[in-house]
């Protein structure tokens, strides 16, 4: 048992994954870093990508398994469906999802649907990593989380986890399943830890998490947005609400039973959710919820999310965008009432 | 010098090709296939003399305008047309159509109907080959439609760059949809796109099947040999309509006529002596062609339709809840 | 007053707006088909796009104005923006709905945030025309909607008229807006027709329509989905069930009031919607019902959609794929016993 | 000869932009400044080289690397800066941060954070400016990491394919984040990937401001001449990390240390006597560029926030329903 970030988890999980079957390949932009080809010379392993998550690969592993691409997502991307349906288990680096439109027809159209389209004959084992959310003051185009537009795909798996222990665990299972995964590391917690067992087990896809146990409310929290839900749930403790978390961890598939569960039991509801509103995975659960425990509920069930607008970088607008503490304790206390 | 066996081979393919897009273009005029139907009457030379060159096992990705690639690389008679009926046995049971006719196990990777998805997904397979020095050889058909689109040229780039050795086969069949390739071209030749990445190309005749075959079985040796991509450009006339139904009137008639002195099976039937057919061998490829191409209609005709619910399969290798609803 | 079908209807539009305007271009692939650069023979107009919707245009408005491409989308789509933003109204052809993933990137970074993420200065009047829709046998990769992934963008707006008259009058508004449209048509309406107005006004964006009035049931419909709504409606009249059909017609904006007005009258809702299911237009529109309608609900929101799949090719398939009359039938009896 | 106007505009600016960067790379150290900083030292010459060939209306994109081209461009020094300390005044409003730095009314289009996306909306501006017979100039600035992008590479071929004279311009630095351009090239030069288009290119010396001055304005007269897009690859050295606290570690000392005898402000301070300024010219210039930049830090720190509200404007010209859900 080892306390550990969420970026050393993922990194642990990458490690073990390359060690455990030699299929397992990496690609992406800088995530060697400073090491190009073999008769130049620099730094080995100065970046790791943007966030340093994959240093010490290429040094483990080899530039024939920990690849550095040119920018060229739709490339390296489709490399990784054909690599994938050849017999590797490629993993390939999106350095933000915000740039998830340059290979969105990779991803759509080809890793989704080779399986389906071509009569069930192949298979894409395949996980894109990838870094999103906001609160970084990166801006428009570096603070995006775009859960909804792979959970609308079928054909993809979406994971997203919270904390390390589910980081390790979840993108060990990920680089085991035998679909295409996108697995979305939340830059703002990478640097968050918690006790991680050095023999942790993979965690299957599908499952989702109680955080917390509680009574009255369930607040459905969507990666980062756990933080918020844990600290609201601590405040409202205090006044003696009782919530209960539920951290879905995949989103597609996503574990609607463990869902369904809490809902009998509290019969209120809120999901946070820090994507922009419309059509967005905050939707999908609240639509869901709605429907399969309309007489569970007591109250309508209420979304937190951002609005409907781009991300804003300055500091007070950005901190406006995000759902906050505050505006889950005012949701949490309006549904007590009810 | 050519095998006896494999010049058999390529005249019964290049006119089972021939058979059954003329069988289905007539079809589709006098009853409803369902869907799209992209034929490719003057591929025939340029499916049949790369295949020629290649193993079974060895990868290839098409486009929706497949029939000739599946057939010359081995996929079931029966099963193509069943698919294109959209009935149960079909090669994708049905669930992908003309568009996608494509069978893993004959070494395709994917008929894809997204222009220029293939060869990025080719240079993967290449790849893979490449780390488990496997070295099975993989082949990206396109056309000169594609080589305008960014995911060919991040593919080409990423290619040259690793030093893959996979062989890009550009179809210049004149046209992509109703535009004509020069319309649309910035330099003399089309394969000079390749200049850009310093890669190897050369440039053949399309509508000469043994040219074809030579073109490629020589890529394909270079390649390896020198670690490099390679990029054939094979000339030919799209005598297909861009679809079936499509009016062509955007193809002038001098031009098809032009082209059709150089159609590919009047060159392979004006070459056969040349290659030790006798007008008997010839006859009996093509009787046996035809033949093969009737049983295959024959068989899709009697084929079962796919159960409703069978679209709720093979969405996920392993998916542990219900798809339905 | 004149009899037309939307693929006329949407030519008019597109005639009107080039006379009106000036600024008005249209590029995409084979819009004018058959005719390249001048120093070359063939057919002009032969094609004007896939379903001829451009037909004429090339002849009457010249090559300068109505452009074809190379296959090169996310190279004219970002051409687009540029030149909308310095004072063009361009509009551009996404062929089919299926490719939006290889100019995702375009549309989601680029058209949607320039006014937002550069301070409000700028503006970006351009309209994607682009084929949407099932039921043609086209497969997985020519059957799309994926109206969700455009809806979910704030910046963009998005529009799916079901008829000649809502196509011709939507249209017409869209060139006209000074925010980027997403003007989805759908392949099996295209030679469905309706009387059209000759000098028909704009129809404003973000006002849906009630199709048809009723009392029982509520059933929103999406697009093409209006057809089977129509057609269950008819057949629930004859047992003297009452459906009312609204049609939001615009996803981005959507007329909220209008459909919450509809469900106070009835209580009891349908969302119908050919898209596949998670974080979809239905599931927007359903969570938002459930949301700001609980009390007025009598039962749970039912959504009819597609399955969590590709679309499949083979015609039982696809019927089954696609969303019924039947399946409408059976869900309004269903809510009518509540 | 240049007129003695602008070569004092040319030596106003390229301190400018140093002493800016300079400044900022020394907050971003000091203090937290919110947001990802890519500051230009080692480009000042390419973003005033080419700027002095342009007039103030005139467009050009800019990327995430902006902060040289928009004071080049003559974007507001105090609204920059106000901009990347995240305030009202800033140049978009605080909404954009360094990043975006941006003012269409001084005829930038954008900065885009998406590698390769401007060209192209460069290209649209320049079809605009065809189609109205404006003949603005139009000019892409991006660097050596995007000629991979398909991005690029669509609106390359389009640009040529539809005539239209807009520059393209490549500022290779030597690395696009930590990968240097020499280990992802496949041809020997980097500006040889226009050969795929039949595109004119001309390589300069990207420290060296007058070279790049000339060489845009020859090019901008033989693009519109011509009726055609240009492409110029100006070489020089990203002396800056990636971004602020890059450790660099990938760029060997070696390298640095003889980049430096090249540096851009070096080079213009030893051929400041041939353009005809003495030293006291010179100093004067200087301490007003110095003068300058400490005045906008002096605003920027002295205005106000946004409202948190602010974040629900400008998302649409017109959008009747409430977007703050
Ligand atoms: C990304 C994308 N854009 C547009 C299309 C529509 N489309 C289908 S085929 C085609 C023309 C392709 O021409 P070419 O590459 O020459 O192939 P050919 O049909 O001649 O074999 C186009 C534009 C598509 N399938 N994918
Ligand atoms: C499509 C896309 N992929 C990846 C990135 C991440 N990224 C930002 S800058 C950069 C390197 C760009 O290098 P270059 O074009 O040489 O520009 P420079 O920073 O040297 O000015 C990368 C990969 C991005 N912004 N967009
Ligand atoms: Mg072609
Ligand atoms: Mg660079």
């Amino acid at each position: 048992m080892t306390i550990k970030t969420v970026k050393d988890a993922i990194n642990d999980a990458l490690v073990q994954s390359f060690e455990e079957d030699k299929n397992v390949i990496l690609m992406g932009e800088d995530i060697a870093g400073g090491k190009g080809r073999e008769q130049y010379q620099g730094t080995q392993d100065a970046w790791g990508g943007p966030f340093g998550v994959t240093q010490g690969l290429y040094t483990k592993f080899g530039g024939e398994r920990v690849r550095d691409t040119t920018i060229a997502e739709a490339g390296f991307f489709g490399a990784a469906i054909g690599a994938a349906m050849t017999g590797l288990r490629p993993i390939v680096e999106l350095m933000y999802v915000d740039f998830a439109g340059v290979c969105f027809d990779q991803m759509m159209n080809q890793a989704a649907k080779v399986r389906y389209m071509f009569g069930g004959k192949q298979k894409v084992p395949m996980v894109v990593r990838t870094v999103v959310g906001a609160g970084f003051r990166a801006g428009s185009e570096h603070s995006q989380t775009l859960y909804s537009l792979y959970t609308h795909i079928p054909g993809l798996k979406v994971v997203a986890p919270y904390d390390a222990y589910d980081a390790k665990g979840l993108l060990l299972s990920s680089i085991k399943d035998d679909d295409p995964v996108i697995f979305m590391e939340h830059k703002r917690l990478y640097m968050t830890s918690c006790e991680v067992p050095d023999d942790l087990k993979p965690i299957p896809l599908g499952k989702g998490r109680i955080r917390r146990e509680g009574s009255d409310v369930t607040i459905i929290a969507i990666q980062r947005m756990n933080l918020f839900a844990e600290e609201a749930a601590n405040e409202l403790e205090k006044i003696n609400i009782s919530c209960e978390i539920v951290d879905p961890r995949t989103y597609s598939p996503l574990d609607e039973e463990l869902i369904f569960q809490s809902v009998k039991k509290t019969g209120k509801v809120i999901v946070v959710d820090e994507s922009n509103p419309k059509c967005s995975l905050a939707s999908e659960i609240s639509s869901l919820i709605s429907e399969k425990c309309f007489s569970d509920l007591k109250a309508a069930v209420i979304k937190i999310t951002a609005p409907h607008t781009p991300v804003p970088f300055s500091p007070p607008m950005e901190d406006f965008y995000i759902p906050s503490t505050k505006k889950i304790i005012d949701a949490v206390k309006k549904l007590k009432d009810v | 010098m050519i095998e006896k066996q494999k010049i058999n081979w390529i005249y019964k393919k290049i006119f089972t090709i021939r058979f059954f897009e003329e069988r289905i273009k007539k079809i589709a005029k006098e009853k409803t296939v369902p869907g799209y139907l992209h034929t490719c009457i003057g591929s025939e030379a340029i499916c049949v003399g790369v295949m020629a060159a290649l193993n079974q096992d060895d990868w290839i990705s098409s486009t929706y305008r497949n029939h000739g690639h599946a057939i010359a690389k081995g996929c079931e008679l029966n099963e193509i047309t069943s698919e294109i009926y959209g009935r149960k046995t079909g090669i994708c049971k049905g669930r992908g159509g003309s568009m996608h006719i494509s069978d893993f196990s004959k070494g395709m990777l994917g008929s894809f109907g997204i222009v220029a998805a293939g060869p990025a997904v080719v240079l993967g397979a290449a790849l893979q080959e490449k780390i488990n020095k496997s070295y099975k050889t993989c082949v990206s058909f396109f056309g000169d439609g594609a080589i305008h689109n960014g995911a060919f040229h991040e593919a080409a780039g990423l290619a040259k760059l690793w030093d893959i050795p996979m062989i890009f086969v550009c179809e210049n069949n004149g046209y992509a949809e109703a535009t004509a390739t020069d319309w649309h071209l910035n330099t003399k030749e089309l394969s000079d796109i390749t200049k850009a990445y310093d890669m190897l190309s050369y440039i053949g005749d399309g509508n000469n099947v043994f040219e074809v075959y030579d073109i490629t079985k020589k890529a394909i040796n270079e390649a390896k040999q020198k670690n490099t991509p390679i990029f054939l450009e094979f000339k030919n006339y799209r005598f297909s309509g861009q679809y079936e139904g499509d009016t062509q009137l955007y193809q002038p008639q001098e031009e098809i006529d032009k082209a059709k002195q150089n159609d590919p099976i009047k060159l392979a039937k004006e070459n056969s002596s040349k290659y030790g057919l006798n007008k008997n061998d010839l006859e009996k490829i093509i009787n046996e062609a035809k033949e093969e191409v009737d049983k295959a209609f024959d068989f899709a005709d009697t084929q079962p339709w796919p159960q409703p619910e069978d679209a709720l399969e093979d969405v996920y290798v392993n998916y542990p809840v219900e798809i339905n609803r």
